[in-house]
């Protein structure tokens, strides 16, 4: 998951939701979803959804407590996909 | 049946002249229906339209939302132990309006949950006139927000 | 400036209490801005919410749909030879909702028309706080209903 | 435009704005999209943008009027793919 093929796929389900002063080009692997990119908590449940259902994951409130950056969404994705 | 829901009802945050609710006739973890009769007296109808009362659709996405989506999300954080005690704010609506209500029109509507993760609660919508007619229907979504936090 | 736009307000089928354009400051045939100061003494806030009064986000959205959506239509039909005179409905509106509005808040809305076809127009709407915060933003479409049919 | 390949493509286009009482097997050429398919006229603006969008076409006016069936959009089509 440490890939750029799957960086680009989180990057994908993420964009629609970046408000438009966001450009999908400035985030990074760091980038804070709540602080940096502006994604509020309604988008960020529509997020989650949308890569349960790309990855074919099941993702809990740790989960969602845990995943702060855009890097923490690829290892959470990689950590439940070794399941 | 209808008294097993007014717990539901006391709880909505909202209160005369807001308040679109006049009764639940079912409500289960899955989906929810209620009906509101429209005053003649309420304050919009003075403004939408100049001297042509008709029921604004934002009122009735406003009904929609009150029984759709706010009593079905009272109903479901009852019944969901981890979840905190709080308000349901509407963040996305999506509508479309199909027949025009007027004023004293009983509608019916109908809410069907889509999802509720994460606190977000996400429903499909319909409202009826008394005839059966669907006047308008869509997608209502809210946050619940903790009073904890 | 602002009494050039005079006679678009003029011809809204609106009248308080549920007018909610108090000006405009830009009109063109691709976009419209306006504002407007929500009246604490609103009916709507006696309801919305219980001792808590916030701006019902269906309120913002008739702001945003009669600044963004009406004005910029009746502005189009003016220009447009072949339309019939008449009052546009709204059929769709889609929209989100970002930050709670307080009573006595002045909001400026901006509509950028998407398209005008066939009798309907289909407006990309955001209403701004006086800060410049986005409070909410969406998609409202009408038709246009002609009064001679 | 008669064959089989168009009217899919014309239906797939269509279908999303069917009410959810009517069944999209049941459309054939002769259905009318008012009266027998009960879409609204806001509706049918759409699937005229979409079509235009589909076929690189412009429709006025007047194709509009005409569009009374699903058989009247394929001959409109048809004719303007023409020109």
């Amino acid at each position: 998951m440490k890939n750029t093929e799957s960086y680009k796929e989180v990057l994908e389900i993420i964009s629609p939701y970046l408000p438009e002063d966001i450009d999908p080009k400035s985030v990074t692997l760091n980038s804070h979803l709540i602080d940096e990119l502006n994604i509020n908590s309604a988008h960020l449940v529509d997020i989650v959804l949308d890569l349960e259902d790309r990855y074919d994951i099941q993702l809990e409130d740790d989960d969602m407590q845990q995943m702060q950056t855009v890097g923490d969404a690829l290892s959470i994705i990689a950590a439940k996909k070794e399941k | 049946m209808e008294n097993a829901f007014d717990h539901i009802i006391a709880q909505l945050p909202y209160s005369s002249p807001f308040l679109f609710v006049d009764g639940l006739t079912g409500l289960t973890s899955e989906y929810v229906e209620g009906y509101y009769q429209f005053r003649p007296e309420s304050d919009f109808y003075r403004g939408h339209f100049k001297d042509a009362p008709v029921t604004p659709g934002v009122i009735l996405t406003e009904c929609c939302a009150q029984i759709g989506l706010v009593c079905l999300g009272l109903h479901l954080i009852e019944n969901h132990i981890h979840a905190a005690k709080g308000v349901i704010a509407m963040t996305e609506s999506q509508m479309e309006f199909l027949k025009p209500v007027y004023p004293g029109e009983k509608v019916r509507v109908r809410g069907e949950k889509i999802y509720f993760r994460f606190n977000k609660l996400k429903a499909k919508v319909r409202l009826y006139t008394a005839d059966g007619t669907l006047a308008c229907k869509g997608q209502i979504a809210g946050i619940l927000n903790s009073t904890e936090g």
